[in-house]
């Protein structure tokens, strides 16, 4: 009664302003254009700048766009971009880009290798603009005869070819050069090369319409992109299943229910990209004995935390590291078999190594019991679930887990400084190949001692023999060579296990059919398809197209 | 002026301490804003970018506490609130002032509203003692009032916007209309406020109803009630200025502070919502340790508060002659 | 007696609600009063004085409540008259000064405004007229006409009665009620406006109903004295006889009573202790508990109240041998 | 001779216990106070013995998720295969020692602060006074946020504190007010002038009078913390794994609970949320018409009746 009159209540207020307001329910948007849901947790800014971590995504795609376009869904499948040809010298210590022609700044300037050698000039100038630092590894920028540029290297930098062509959005000199200091500087109206051109910009949402000068011909086929800024879940969910917003990248619970039965139009595809996984401190004195580690890897039951944890949309992991099907083709034969779900192994294995079991519960030799923290992140709500699986599973065979939920800066204060025993986390920066997983996973340059902020790789791990591996990669294109030095790193994720991988993070992809074509599908894995994929989404956006 | 001059300490002294406070917590806190930053886009971030986050960010220039706090009160009483990270590289001042007048518009009339209502339907049930609207009203908004605000929210958005259809669920206004002050942009962003002002109308309005109605039957039991019914005053005239004006006075207070607290309201509401004003920008600013923005916050709100409670004093000044006597 | 009689109270029965069951506050009181006439009511505090004047006046309010009897007003029974016709007796014909004008007069009103909704409300005066006639009135009670824009708060104590006094005069009434008008006063103050009040009425030919604690006050002034006890009458006769020749224990206590500075508290020299708990009021006498002469049959049945020699009183003392007393 | 205290109505000395007695009678008689005291009660025995109530494990993930309501799960399930009623019922003790708690604590300090203050008067007066009125216009919910973000564990703790520390203003304004309007009562004065120590006189004489007074804040503040807790934990500020209806909401939410077909999951946390307030919010209107009889329903007037 007490419900039933609040709701009499809100009805009549609803009804009143709701004659006067008009129509409720809105209609979808018109036909040539997208509407995006992805939920940011702010509002928009209208700062475009591409070198600001934090706006980057809303204009390094659709207005700014780089050399080359390497494909992660395709391992890696490099597409000339503002770069119309390129070509590795001198021991993979040189890489000479050849400028595309007839390319032009959406004010009409023509798009030259001036702009190109500036962009690396003004990232060399200004570190904090350097977000890849690709100048730890580059020496030198210079252009050659009229349309071309020769970056050379320290020393042989092939994976950084990644960041070079593909992570640094070019911006026009003659623009850039005004600017006094690009970290800081306000960009509301981005003058890039890209399909898309910023057209008006609130707090609630960027409106992307056409550039019609679009140097690849024909395209974009639409005419907008809206891209609201979604401070919460729930709206940006409801947006998607109401078909109000038709391109979606988000975590949406029960999506079968609550998103693909809504319409028939209504699609989701999940491709996974890199390793959830339980970083383990090799610091530890008890965690750094190998045998407990196995124990661990055997007792996970991969698939039901899949299943309950993540509704099964980020599938299970391989101890290899390897994420699958995605790079399927770089995993050693066999090697994903390994450490399958096996609880009664784990059990031997731990005897074997000396622990004895007491009420349930092991304990090291010297009477240690095995019981570690677990931290994570309480505001990813599906990785905290998955957290309290994972603890349960050990729980059951003598390794007290508690999962600890702490707020995403003070967890990354803590592993990054190394103060935790066991870390539950996705936070690892992927790149077209395996290998840029495994290195920030592996590479002990990339680590740092207890107590000092180690970028990645926070558990510690450090093996000559795999540095050495890693080192190697850089100077090699031959993919055949690649895959044998990815094969070595993988064995050494099974033989000494300094991680757990549990699931495999996916993008968070939906997409309605109902009046728009040309989307990112399994089958046809053009880019990625997340609408913060950079620059991926501006690539999906210039394959869209109205139906029919 | 003995009245005066405790008002004007006791201002100074709330301002001080708001200060401290502000400046203090945010400081217990761990991490840094770089961190932050890196959480915020993890996994869409190269590691190595966190030392270009922390040049740009210039977190890494420790001063001591002491004279951070200095260089902090300095700037407040210049009215600079530096710039928020979050919004980077945006003056903290620009976001909040971008904000509040969604706020203000919508939990700021709502406030007011539930005030005036309360007020009337307190007044009424005092009056018509064991009347229908006595007996109703106030135990039913007593039991309202003691709802969590954010479940009815939830509930309403899933009744009246998903099940059936007729409010938007979210957000200040459609995406796809552009801002401007065209009725068409008026009546959609009026049309959003209906569901976030009905819930906080049915959450809030029963303090007031009750607090009016203990008042109102206070006074009616004075002398001076009694007195105007012997005067064969009208029921109206006795209701209004002998009783009301009397009854209303204790609330004045009370209001104003609600008004002051208007923000601290609003960050539910706007979560639930997604509405896009400074409630919900606080919680970002906590999220992502944006001290500066938490501060530009933190210290709007105190000095809402306290000119609403100015404010409640010169309205109680003009309603109450003793008081100016006082003063 | 009965032909220039204005008001006749008949069998009048007041009952408070509370928590201890009902409490029985005027017990069946009769009484009448001639035109001009000045009759003093005079009791301990919780006697049931000021009820049964607001009962006369119809102004009790719950949990009071009129539960028998009439009150014939000039040959209206004002107990089933509806607020509607006691609005139109009340101040032209039947005026109320209470206990404490501080909380008598409203105190975010000035004089000036408070007389002019009586006015208001009783006849079609301009605002000149009605400026003059609070003029008037207040020199009547001689106030300084400058005090009528000022707030309660602002005046005397004594000019506060007064004020109240001249308000009560607005439109002459036949008769005005008071509670303990001079309670708040001291005892200076109090005999000049006693006296004030006598030329008044003698003036203007009102009758008086005068509440009071302190016999001693009315001594001089009232034509008939009343005494009440535990919410009953116990003796009523002219003032004179009264005081020559109380017939009652009670009253007897009372006039050797002397006033006390502490208000409506009296001590009572001759009998000790505390008027009865009315919620469980003693059987057969009330005051037989605190009676010197109090024997056995007090406490057998509720005595009768008796005529002797024109004086009505309620003890049993006379029920036995009345010829005594008489001689 | 009587000695002046005769007349004066007995008010002192009083007892605690048969002011509560008082109470206790008060509240069978009062029905909202009646309704507002068995929830309140249903709640507490559910917090204590949750155990042998609840069905299930409440966190233990081992049904089919997402069912509807059924013989064996009376709720159904969550998205993640739990009972949702043990959840319930596991829940009610967090919110029940959250109000408890942080409710105690507030009405203690508001009794401390607000009664030592209108007894001592002066300076200490001066001073405590002016600490109430500034912690009053501190906006306490962002600071809770601000606090709470600081580490999700310290959750519960913390809320207390901070509730409890900041939640006591408002009710030390009143008692303060109270007791100065009994500072001149004759039962003190007589108390004085027997020469008793302020101790004495504050904790036997002014206290058990302001019973009613010191239940009534408590109820308030105890309301107070139990829908600031659940926000918190709703906005996800609390800690994800405890067992609390505000963090069963925070789940239900990110699992889209009312859209998805699990609508149970939302609402019953909500409504005992609302209960449990509800039961506060009704014993406090009552012990409003306890303490102050004007207060309480009365008949129409007669009058009223008789122009009908």
């Amino acid at each position: 009664m007490r419900r039933a009159l609040t709701v009499l209540l809100l009805a009549a207020l609803a009804a009143a302003v709701w004659t006067t307001a008009g129509s409720g329910a809105r209609n979808a948007s018109a036909p040539t254009s997208v509407t995006i849901s992805n939920e940011q947790g702010t509002t928009w800014t209208c700062n475009f700048n591409p070198f600001n971590p934090s706006v980057e995504f809303l204009s390094f795609g659709p207005v700014y766009e780089d050399l080359v376009y390497q494909n992660l869904l395709q391992s890696g499948k490099a597409t000339p971009w503002l770069a119309s040809a390129y070509a590795w010298g001198k021991g993979n210590k040189t890489l000479t880009f050849t400028i595309r022609s007839g390319v032009k700044w959406s004010d009409g300037q023509p798009f030259t290798a001036a702009d190109v050698v500036f962009t690396f000039q003004l990232i060399k100038k200004y570190p904090a603009a350097d977000l890849n630092s690709a100048w730890s590894v580059l020496s030198s920028v210079v252009q050659k005869g009229s349309n071309q540029v020769v970056f050379t290297f320290k020393t042989a930098a092939v994976p950084y070819f990644y960041y070079v062509a593909g992570q640094t959005p070019i911006v026009a000199k003659h623009i850039w050069s005004k600017i006094k200091d690009p970290v800081t500087y306000k960009d509301t109206k981005p003058i890039g090369t890209g399909g898309f051109e910023m057209s008006s910009c609130s707090p609630q949402v960027i409106k992307y319409t056409k550039n019609s000068s679009y140097w690849q011909k024909g395209l974009p086929k639409i005419d907008t992109v809206y891209y609201p800024a979604y401070t919460s879940n729930d709206p940006a969910n409801q947006d998607l299943a109401s078909g109000k917003a038709q391109w979606g990248s988000q975590f949406i619970p029960n999506i079968k229910g609550y998103y693909v039965s809504k319409s028939p139009d209504n699609h989701y595809w999940f491709p996974p990209v890199e390793n959830v996984a339980i970083f383990i401190n090799l610091k530890d004195p008890i965690l750094s004995n190998v045998a407990v580690r196995k124990a661990m890897a055997y007792a996970i039951d991969r698939s039901r935390v899949a299943q309950i944890g993540e509704y099964g949309y980020q599938p299970a992991a391989n101890q290899t590291g390897i994420v699958t099907p995605t790079f399927s083709s770089w995993m050693k034969p066999g090697l994903d078999k390994v450490f399958g779900y096996d609880p009664q192994k784990a059990i031997s294995i731990l005897n074997a190594a000396g622990f004895k079991q007491k009420g349930g519960v092991f304990y090291t030799p010297s009477g240690k019991a095995l019981s570690f923290s677990m931290v994570n992140i309480g505001g990813y709500s599906d990785w905290v679930a998955s957290a309290q699986i994972v603890a349960q599973e050990l729980k059951a065979i003598g390794i007290k887990v508690t999962a600890e939920n702490l707020s995403s800066t003070t967890y990354d204060s803590d592993v990054y400084n190394g103060h935790y025993q066991l870390a539950y986390d996705g936070n690892e920066a992927y790149g077209p190949s395996p290998y840029y997983e495994l290195r920030n996973e592996l590479y002990s340059k990339a680590s740092a001692p207890i107590g000092k902020l180690a970028p990645s790789n926070w558990e510690r791990y450090s093996n000559a023999t795999v540095d050495k591996l890693i080192g190697e990669y850089a100077s090699t294109t031959s993919l055949a060579k690649q895959k044998a030095i990815v094969w070595g790193l993988e064995e050494a994720m099974v033989r000494d296990v300094p991680i757990i991988p549990v699931t495999e993070g996916v993008d968070w992809y939906q997409y309605n059919t109902k009046s728009l074509t040309g989307w990112v599908t399994q089958q046809n894995p053009y880019a990625q398809p997340a609408a913060y994929a950079i620059p991926d989404w501006g690539i999906v956006a210039l394959h869209l197209a109205p139906k029919g | 002026m003995r009245f005066v001059a405790r008002r004007l300490g006791f201002f100074v002294v709330t301002l001080w301490a708001a200060m401290t406070t502000n400046f203090l917590i945010p400081r217990l806190m761990p991490g840094n804003a770089a961190l932050a930053m890196m959480s915020r886009y993890r996994g869409r971030l190269n590691p190595s970018s966190l030392r270009a986050i922390e040049i740009a960010f210039g977190v890494n220039n420790h001063q001591s506490l002491v004279r951070a706090y200095f260089t902090y009160l300095g700037n407040i009483v210049r009215g600079r609130f530096g710039v928020s990270l979050t919004f980077f590289p945006d003056a903290v001042t620009h976001d909040v002032l971008q904000a509040l007048p969604w706020t203000l518009a919508l939990v700021g009339v709502t406030t007011i509203l539930a005030f005036v209502l309360g007020t009337l339907v307190g007044l009424v049930a005092a009056w018509r003692r064991g009347g229908m609207l006595d007996s109703v009203l106030p135990p039913i908004f007593v039991i309202t009032s003691a709802f969590p605000y954010f479940w009815l929210a939830l509930l309403s958005i899933w009744l009246f916007s998903i099940k059936l259809g007729w409010l938007p669920t979210s957000g200040g206004y459609n995406v796809t209309d552009n801002v401007a002050w065209s009725w068409a942009f008026i009546s959609d962003a009026l049309e959003h406020s209906i569901l976030p002002a009905a819930t906080i109308l049915v959450t809030s309005i029963g303090g007031w109803i009750l607090t009016m109605r203990n008042n109102m039957i206070s006074v009616l039991a004075e002398d001076y009630v009694r007195m105007a019914r012997a005067k064969g005053l009208s029921p109206w005239r006795v209701m209004w200025s002998y009783a009301g004006r009397n009854a209303i006075l204790p609330n004045l207070t009370g209001f104003a502070m609600s008004l002051g607290f208007v923000v601290s309201g609003a960050i539910l509401v706007e979560f639930v919502f997604n509405y896009p004003g400074v409630g919900w920008m606080f919680l970002q600013s906590v999220e992502n340790q944006d001290y500066a923005l938490m501060q530009g916050l933190f210290f709007m709100i105190i000095i809402a508060v306290l000119t609403a409670i100015l404010a409640a004093d010169a309205a109680t000044a003009i309603l109450d002659p003793r008081t100016r006597d006082l003063g | 007696m009965t032909g220039d009689c204005m008001l006749d109270v008949r069998d009048l029965t007041v009952v408070y609600d509370s928590d201890r069951g009902p409490i029985v506050a005027v017990d069946h009181v009769d009484l009448d009063l001639s035109e001009r006439e000045f009759l003093a009511i005079v009791g301990e505090s919780g006697c049931g004085k000021s009820t049964l004047l607001y009962a006369i006046s119809q102004l009790l309010s719950p949990p009071a409540e009129v539960i028998g009897g009439e009150v014939i007003f000039r040959g209206a029974n004002m107990v089933s008259l509806d607020e509607g016709r006691l609005r139109s007796i009340r101040w032209r014909h039947l005026s109320v000064v209470m206990q404490s004008a501080m909380n008598a007069l409203n105190p975010v009103l000035t004089v000036a405004a408070q007389m002019r909704d009586v006015c208001r409300a009783h006849s079609s005066m301009s605002d000149a007229e009605i400026e003059a006639r609070s003029k008037e009135v207040l020199r009547l009670v001689s106030i300084d006409p400058v005090h009528l824009h000022s707030y309660p708060h602002q005046l005397s104590g004594g000019m506060r009665q007064r004020a109240m006094i001249a308000m009560a005069l607005l439109f002459t009434p036949d008769l005005v009620i008071m509670d303990e008008p001079t309670s708040a006063l001291d005892v200076v103050a109090q005999r000049s406006l006693m006296v004030q009040v006598k030329q008044l009425q003698e003036k203007l030919g009102f009758a008086v109903i005068f509440v009071t604690h302190d016999v001693s006050l009315v001594r001089h002034f009232s034509d008939r004295l009343m005494v009440m006890y535990a919410g009953q009458l116990v003796e009523l006769g002219a003032t004179r006889d009264v005081f020559e020749q109380p017939l009652h224990p009670y009253t007897r206590g009372l006039l050797e009573a002397f006033p006390s500075i502490h208000g409506p508290k009296v001590r009572l020299l001759g009998i000790p202790g505390a008027p009865p708990d009315l919620a469980r009021p003693p059987a057969g006498c009330r005051f037989a508990p605190r009676c010197p002469s109090a024997s056995e049959r007090c406490l057998a049945s509720v005595p009768r109240l008796l005529t002797v020699g024109g004086i009505r009183v309620r003890c049993v003392i006379h029920d036995q041998v009345p010829a005594e007393v008489a001689q | 001779m009587s000695t002046p205290s005769l007349a004066v109505k007995p008010v002192a000395p009083f007892r605690f216990s048969g002011v509560l007695r008082n109470l206790l009678r008060a509240t069978r008689r009062n029905r909202k106070a009646m309704a507002g005291a068995i929830l309140l009660l249903v709640f507490l025995v559910l917090a204590i013995f949750p155990g042998q109530i609840a069905p299930d494990d409440p966190s233990a993930e081992i049904f089919a998720p997402g069912m509807g309501p059924s013989a064996h799960h009376l709720l159904g399930t969550t998205a993640y295969g739990q009972d949702i009623l043990s959840q319930l019922v596991w829940g009610t003790r967090l919110s029940i020692i959250i109000a408890f708690a942080a409710g105690g604590l507030a009405t203690a300090l508001a009794v401390l602060v607000g009664v030592s203050a209108a007894y001592l008067g002066g300076i200490a007066d001066g001073i405590l006074s002016l600490i109430t009125d500034v912690i009053l216009v501190i906006p306490i919910f962002p600071l809770v946020i601000v606090i709470a973000a600081y580490r999700k564990n310290a959750g519960l703790f913390t809320l207390i504190v901070v509730l409890g520390a900041l939640g006591w203003s408002y009710g030390a304004r009143q008692l303060r007010s109270q007791t100065l309007s009994m500072r001149t009562r004759d039962f003190l004065e007589s108390a004085r002038v027997r020469g008793e120590r302020r101790l004495y006189v504050i904790l036997y004489e002014i206290l058990p009078t302001m019973t009613s007074l010191i239940v009534a804040s408590f109820l308030g503040a105890a309301l107070y913390a139990v829908l600031t807790a659940a926000g918190l934990q709703f906005i996800g500020l609390g800690d994800p794994n405890s067992q609390s209806w505000g963090t069963m909401l925070y789940w239900a939410e990110n699992n889209e609970a009312l859209g998805a077909g699990m609508p149970l999951w939302a609402i019953a946390p909500g409504i005992c949320v609302a209960l449990l307030g509800a039961a506060f919010a009704l014993l406090n209107y009552a012990f409003d018409e306890i303490s102050n009889p004007a207060l309480r329903p009365s008949r129409r007037r007669r009058r009223e009746d008789l122009s009908k």
